[in-house]
């Protein structure tokens, strides 16, 4: 179905362009290190150490005065003393509040992430992507009242939207069994994910938008090309036209609006959980709101790493988007958002 | 390829090209557009420059007037242009011959000030040729502006923004206000609407090119090109995208610029009917090269050149309709320049082609006047079948690469018709 | 060029056919008050097109021949009138009726770039239709529907002049003339009998162009083809065509065979048309032509009685006007611009404001210096009622004066012998004296003065 | 159609999207488990008293005569008391409008005058260090979440440099233009607003000023390749004149259609940038009336964020008139 002309377009701007190399490489590494988590995570995210609590990750070595106080016959006496915490080489980034291994949370953070991010993006297209083709291809007042609908779900900020839904909804989240650890593998990890099931839901329902805008402008433009009226011609009725001729014609820029809305609902996803909406806490934001009180006593890898980890992955994700889009040329500008 | 002596040019020749090449630079490899052409452009004529999609001939006009862009380069050639006091001014340099000035060996900025007083231009698509949200008579203030402000020192730039400071420019890119042109510039604007015969100039200046029709709007754009009363009016397929009847009327006012005497006109266009009807000389190009020119009579009448006489033979005659028409068998080929065959890039197709046709052909003098230049042996000699090439069958073949979409060829494969 | 079967019943009857198109109707604009606009792209057409033959629509761009041709195969619905299909009307047809239509009839069209999808193979594109009607019925006996269909592709795509090896090729491989081959192949792929060509070869380079018409007349030689030919190009147009019908502004106003047509032209639009395409000869060098003045008129408000008037040379005087034609046409073009409110008076008035000044300006703009007798009074007094501002006043004093019939009654297709009509008042019978005036030739300025040009609308 | 009725036409549509969105606000409550009655009536209340309360919130009549009630209600108006702290909703949710406003102008106009010439600039000069800074900066920049982005301000900027405060708003912007009177105390209540408003500004107008950064780079590219531009070359006019005058005024009007669409991003971004900086505005009301199920609140703020989000569109939509002729005069 993809054509040689799009591979060839491809490989050409691939090879063109550094950019476009640099996301192939991060979206990858993302994207393996949260299939094979349970082994490339060094320890249990969720196991807690509280005598290894707050160690710095390595390189990083931190002064603290400690203010111990205890009872000497009868008296309170309290010792202040510097103590220095050195890094742990089993903890490269550090470990967080409870001693939990920051490392591993941020690569089961990826996991949840990208899976939040891909089935929202999917849940988006398939409520979005027809209306905007029906809208699009039969014009008039059907086109008319689609889109005022539309207009009316922008006016609600998907951030606002999401938090109203998922305060109204409740925070359902599903087990799902980790399938690596139950065919017998890395046994210490975690046997079940957590799937923040109404995030991805309500994630999913705040950007149909996006897609029905794509959608509907192609379907005007597709509408009145001369092959869509020779196959007319051809006694093709409006469904085989649709489904033959709009939607395959229409599939790129989907697809690249495709990759702005995975970045896009992962920051969302990112700022639910930091907000304590998401529910799973398995999750680069919630780790981040944990890290947030420790920020002004100078811990700022708590909430700094999960940080850093968002913007590798979404950086990944935008300059694949770039790519796609300076390959396939397929005009959209700057739609999709948080 | 034409030998280039040192350039023999009487005085009434404005424009003399000789051997110009531009390439284009891409990643499929490099593009021969226009491969040493050479033409002469007279005072108050009329020259015309005849070729289909991919012939170069776009991009020869561009190259005139220096406006190829990346990945497109002027790689060869000169362009010799009379003018008294730019000769002058570069007295004693290899660039001057008499009053006549190679623009090639000048510096970019001398070749830039000559837009729009000496050379300008006008094209295919008017409504894609004028800024849609600026309204048509301020645009064409602009150009009488720049010139007026030319005028006190037309080599230096700077003179062109007095006063235009980097702030009023991007109020004006957001306001839709007048600062770069005086009232006396859009009087001039008003006046140049009102000679081009649009009805009700000074209400139309104030207007946006979407409300006009192509036919109006094409007269706007000769009306700006006019500006700076040039000495050369460029014009690219300036009525291909116009019906026939508004057609006249387009090329009835570029025949009375012509004959007021001040501004001689260069024609490009694909349309055999508009070069008989405009052109004293004619230049027909093929994948790059000029393979025939002459007066018109010389090609129209006793043309040499098979590609030519194709080319003739394709026409419908609209007075005496023939039973069938002559086509040219094959597919313009791919000028990049790996797949350029050697000697004659016509041959393949060229139902006389002969074994001497691949090696590189010299320009013969064709035998219907002193000015019928051909670039084809036939003009020296007989066809010969015994020598004829092998694989010239007629069977359309399909392998070479498609020519219509070469990207970097500037020569826009498809000419629109409605 | 087969020579049409005349006599029989024709193979395609259109009567009065009628395609609007209504803007700015969305519940929004109604509650603004606003009644949406029609614009009348094709207004009561006419045409019959025998079996075996090439009837060709001609017209400049938005005459309406383009959308004449869909509305006719049934893919933009008609707003009114009939087409007759083989003896059965097309709007009775519908679902499985109007698909089997659907074999029978096929369209080419003029982009090579748009015409085919450029997500599928050439050979899908030829074998859709096959695809839809679940055509072939019954496949040879060991070989899949699938692979007969490839087969038949392969003969097609030999039958236009591609190889059958491209069948796997995407379009963007091809140039602009193979691409039309493929929209040719695709077309015949139902083995149809009316095809019509919108267009087909305006977009293509010359030498590609006569490829192109040499196929066509191939094929309709060996499978009886009867063609609706649209085009804007005359000179292809007599090339191809075996009776032509000239369409403007969506009406039809001259039809006829191609010989009558193109050597005795009996419309002046056919007349002006014809003498505008500049011929590819020597001869064609500076030959004087004056061309017609002034755009196409909007077809959202299209000019009364004959739609051509506005750029008529011989629109016809009322009985006792003793003007020429130049002076004629002036003053209706002033009288057009008054009444649609096109005219900025105050650019006439000039300082001191006395209406002689006034009257001066508006004579000057127009060209209307010379006129004599009764003629020139009604000037005077119309001018004089202008002067003060009365701006219908002076419509109606130079309409009742000046009104010509070309504005009155719309013209009926007067029958000028073996099938040739125009729709033009020259040639009604019971328009007694006026003799139809003589075209003065233009002024050299390429018949371009500013006070004779009627300026219509953007269009 | 003339500029007027192009506007008349847009705040039509304005107020159908408004109704559109004070409807579904209405269903909104329709869907959610556990209907307000149990976050009023005290956990033990027995049936009597729950029916009380239904009865006496109107919840037992039909759909459409509650419907019909709330629009009444809208429209004088009153939108009922707030659960929790019985206050009336329309003078709370009034009272937290204006620092979200405030904040939210204050992140665009550093986005648009960062953005703007850092695109054109960058267009100008391409693949050149400012060009290749400037992608980066921009990548960056849509790549971020803007809640950690203000919390790394916080760390760097208040903890270490302490030159910022982190949290709370002193002063109101319009206290400050009141300040004017006296020079004195105007450059102290100046300082003070600074202090308060720049980190969170700053973090909510990041990733705006990166997206309008690329939009106005991609769309001057596009311009600068078009023919247009070639025909004002080929008339001499300076380069100047043909870059900002003719190529970015075109430029200018896809980017106004974006920003108007990503309206929605910046009021959401700029509820999460005041829990992180815990800015006075309607955002933190928003998340506490979610955390304690303070219905009307939350209802009220939902129509409230979605009336200005139309007013913001119109106001685009009236600028973008003023660029584009074609969408005003046909």
């Amino acid at each position: 179905m993809v054509s040689d002309r799009v591979r060839r377009n491809l490989a050409s701007e691939f090879r063109s362009s550094v950019l476009a190399k640099l996301g192939v490489v991060l979206v990858l590494l993302v994207v393996f290190v949260a299939i094979f988590a349970p082994f490339v995570a060094p320890h249990n995210p969720t196991t807690q150490d509280l005598d290894n609590a707050e160690r710095p990750p390595l390189g990083i070595v931190q002064t603290e005065e400690r203010t111990t106080s205890e009872m000497v016959d009868g008296e309170v006496q309290t010792v202040t003393e510097t103590v220095t915490i050195r890094p742990d080489a089993a903890h490269p980034l550090g470990t967080d509040g409870l001693g939990r291994d920051m490392l591993s949370r941020v690569i089961y953070g990826a996991r949840t992430s990208l899976i939040v991010g891909v089935l929202g993006t999917v849940l988006a297209a398939t409520v979005g992507v027809p209306i905007g083709l029906i809208a699009g291809y039969y014009r008039g007042r059907i086109d008319d009242g689609l889109m005022r609908f539309a207009d009316v779900s922008l006016a609600f900020p998907s951030l606002v939207l999401a938090i109203a839904l998922i305060g109204l909804w409740g925070r359902a989240s599903v087990a799902v069994p980790d399938p690596f650890v139950a065919a017998g593998f890395a046994q210490e990890m975690p046997a079940t994910f957590v799937l923040p099931g109404t995030v991805i839901v309500v994630v999913g329902v705040v950007n149909w938008v996006w897609f029905a805008r794509i959608a509907r402008g192609e379907a005007l433009s597709l509408r009145d090309q001369e092959y869509v009226k020779a196959a007319r011609a051809l006694g093709a009725d409006d469904g085989r036209i649709i489904a033959g001729h709009v939607l395959p014609n229409a599939i790129t820029p989907i697809i690249v609006l495709g990759t702005v809305q995975v970045a896009a609902i992962i920051l969302l996803e990112s700022s639910l959980s930091f907000l304590g909406f998401s529910g799973t806490t398995l999750s680069w934001g919630f780790d981040i709101s944990q890290g947030r009180d420790y920020v002004s006593s100078g811990q700022w890898w708590i909430a700094g790493m999960p940080g850093l980890a968002i913007m590798v992955a979404v950086i990944g994700i935008n300059l694949i988007g770039d790519w796609l889009r300076d390959a396939l040329d397929p005009g959209i500008q700057g739609e999709g958002g948080a | 390829m034409p030998d280039v002596s040192a350039p023999a040019l009487d005085d009434d020749v404005l424009v003399a090209v000789r051997d110009l090449s531009t390439r284009f630079f891409t990643e499929e490899g490099q593009i021969n557009a226009v491969e040493g052409v050479s033409f002469e452009v007279r005072d108050n004529e009329v020259v015309g420059i005849v070729g289909e999609s991919g012939s170069g001939k776009s991009v020869t006009a561009l190259s005139l007037i220096d406006l190829v862009d990346s990945p497109g380069e002027i790689t060869g050639g000169e362009v010799w242009y009379r003018d008294a006091e730019l000769a002058e001014e570069f007295a004693g340099s290899d660039a001057v011959v008499g009053d006549h000035v190679d623009l090639r060996r000048v510096p970019a900025t001398v070749r830039r000030s000559l837009r729009g007083s000496s050379f300008s231009m006008i094209f295919q698509d008017p409504m894609s040729s004028l800024n849609p949200s600026v309204t048509v008579g301020e645009q064409i203030a602009e150009a009488v502006e720049v010139q007026r402000r030319a005028k006190g020192n037309p080599r230096r730039t700077r003179s062109r923004t007095q006063g235009y400071g980097l702030g009023r420019l991007l109020v004006d890119a957001v306001l839709p206000s007048r600062s770069y042109t005086d009232e006396e510039s859009h009087a001039r604007a008003i006046k140049l609407l009102e000679q081009v015969g649009i009805p009700d100039p000074a209400e139309r200046a104030d207007e946006y090119p979407h409300q006009f029709s192509g036919g109006m709007l094409q007269r706007a754009m000769i009306a700006q090109a006019l500006a700076g009363e040039p000495d050369v009016l460029i014009a690219d397929e300036p009525t291909t995208a116009l019906d026939v009847t508004i057609q006249a009327q387009i090329l009835d006012i570029l025949r009375e610029l012509q004959e007021s005497g001040e501004t001689s006109v260069v024609m490009i266009t694909h349309d055999l009917g508009v070069i008989a009807r405009m052109c004293d000389r004619v230049g027909v190009m093929y994948a790059g090269e000029i393979v025939e020119r002459g007066r018109l009579a010389d090609v129209f009448d006793d043309p040499i050149h098979p590609y030519t006489q194709g080319l003739l033979g394709s026409v419908p005659d609209l007075e005496a309709p023939a039973a069938r028409l002559q086509p040219i068998e094959g597919n313009v080929p791919s000028l990049l320049d790996r797949e350029m065959p050697e000697g004659c890039y016509f041959a393949d197709r060229c139902p006389k082609a002969m074994a001497d046709c691949r090696q590189p052909v010299p320009e013969y003098d064709g035998d219907a006047s002193e000015e019928h230049a051909v670039q084809c042996v036939l003009a020296d000699r007989e066809y010969d079948p015994a020598v004829a090439l092998d694989d010239t069958d007629g069977v359309i073949d399909d392998t070479d690469s498609v020519t219509d979409d070469t990207d970097g060829a500037t020569d826009d494969g498809v000419v629109s018709g409605e | 060029m087969s020579d049409a079967t005349s006599g029989t019943e024709p193979l395609v009857r259109v009567r009065n056919l009628e395609k609007y198109y209504y803007e700015n109707d969305t519940v929004i604009d109604s509650l603004l008050r606003r009644d949406p606009e029609s614009v009348q792209a094709v207004d009561g057409v006419d045409l019959d097109v025998r079996r075996g033959e090439t009837l060709g629509l001609v017209g400049e761009s938005g005459c309406g021949k383009s959308t004449t041709g869909e509305t006719v195969l049934r893919l933009r619905e008609p707003t009114g009138g009939t087409v007759t299909f083989d003896g059965r009307d097309l709007s009775d047809l519908s679902g499985e009726e109007l698909t089997a239509f659907r074999e029978r009839a096929q369209i080419v069209f003029q982009d090579p770039f748009s015409s085919l999808d450029p997500r599928m193979t050439v050979g899908d594109i030829v074998t859709e239709g096959l695809r839809i009607h679940d055509l072939p019925a019954d496949p040879p006996p060991d070989t899949s529907k699938a692979a007969a269909r490839r087969e038949q592709a392969a003969e097609l795509l030999d039958r236009v002049g591609l190889s059958a090896d491209q069948i796997d090729r995407y379009p963007h491989e091809f140039s602009g003339g193979q691409r039309q081959r493929v929209g040719i192949a695709r077309a015949l792929a139902l083995d149809p009998e009316f095809v019509v060509l919108d267009e087909p070869v305006s977009a293509l380079d010359v030498s590609v162009q006569a490829q192109i018409l040499n196929l066509l007349d191939d094929l309709q030689a060996e499978y009886g083809l009867t063609y609706l030919f649209i085009a804007h190009d005359l000179s292809v147009v007599r090339h191809v065509c075996d009776r032509v019908a000239v369409m403007y502004l969506g009406e039809i106003v001259e039809r006829g065979t191609t010989a009558d047509i193109f050597e005795s032209p009996t419309h002046p639009y056919t007349e002006a048309l014809l003498e505008s395409v500049p011929r590819a000869e020597v001869a064609e060098q500076g030959r004087r032509v004056d061309p017609l003045a002034g755009d196409v008129p909007s077809p959202r408000d299209p000019p009364s009685g004959c739609r051509f008037r506005t750029r008529c040379p011989e629109v016809i005087p009322p009985a006792g006007v003793e003007t020429d034609q130049t002076d004629y046409r002036a003053i209706l073009t002033l009288r057009d611009r008054l009444a649609r409110g096109e005219l900025g008076l105050d650019r006439f008035r000039s300082e001191e404001g006395d209406d002689a000044a006034f009257k001066r300006a508006v004579r000057e703009e127009f060209g209307l210096t010379g006129l004599a007798g009764a003629d020139a009074d009604t000037l005077e007094d119309a001018l004089e009622i202008l002067a003060n501002g009365r701006v219908e006043a002076t419509v109606e004093r130079l309409t009742d004066r000046f009104g010509s019939v070309c504005e009155t009654d719309v013209p009926a297709a007067h029958d000028r012998g073996d099938g040739q009509t125009a729709a033009c008042h020259l040639y009604r019978d019971d328009l007694d004296e006026s003799e139809p005036a003589e075209p003065s030739v233009e002024s050299a300025l390429g018949g371009v003065d500013p006070d004779e040009l009627a300026s219509g609308e953007g269009s | 159609m003339s500029q007027g009725r192009f506007i008349a036409k847009r705040v039509l549509q304005g107020v159908g999207v408004v109704w559109g969105v004070v409807s579904i606000v209405f269903l909104l409550r329709f869907i959610t488990p556990g209907s307000a009655i149990n976050a009023v009536a005290p956990l033990d209340a027995d049936r009597e008293t729950r029916q009380a309360i239904a009865r006496e919130l109107g919840l037992n009549q039909p759909l459409h005569v509650q419907y019909g009630d709330y629009l009444v209600s809208l429209l004088q108006g009153d939108m009922g008391f707030s659960y929790v702290r019985g206050q009336e909703v329309t003078t709370l949710v009034f009272s937290k409008l204006p620092a979200t406003v405030e904040l939210a102008v204050a992140a665009t106009v550093v986005a648009i005058g960062l953005s703007i010439p850092l695109g054109v600039v960058s267009a100008t000069r391409r693949n050149q260090p400012v060009d290749w800074l400037a992608t980066l900066f921009s990548l960056a920049g849509i790549s971020t979440p803007n809640f950690w982005l203000g919390i790394m301000l916080i760390l760097v900027l208040a903890v270490q440099l302490g030159i910022f405060q982190t949290s709370g708003r002193a002063v109101a912007a319009v206290e400050v233009a009141a300040a004017v009177v006296g020079p004195a105390s105007f450059v102290k209540t100046l300082r003070l607003w600074l202090a308060h408003i720049t980190l969170p500004a700053v973090a909510l107008g990041t990733y705006f000023t990166a997206l309008v950064t690329r939009l106005t780079r991609s769309g001057m590219l596009d311009e600068l390749g078009k023919p247009y531009v070639r025909a004002a070359r080929a008339k001499g006019l300076p380069e100047a004149v043909v870059r900002y005058k003719h190529a970015l005024r075109n430029t200018l009007i896809p980017v106004i259609t974006v920003l108007g669409l990503q309206l929605g991003t910046l009021i959401g971004g700029a509820v999460i940038t005041e829990a992180v900086f815990s800015w006075p505005g309607l955002g933190t009301l928003v998340i506490r009336s979610i955390n304690l199920r303070d219905w009307p609140v939350l209802q009220g703020s939902l129509i409230v964020i979605g009336t200005s989000f139309v007013l913001v569109n119109i106001l685009v939509d009236v600028v973008y008139s003023s660029l584009d002729p074609r969408v005003v005069n046909d």
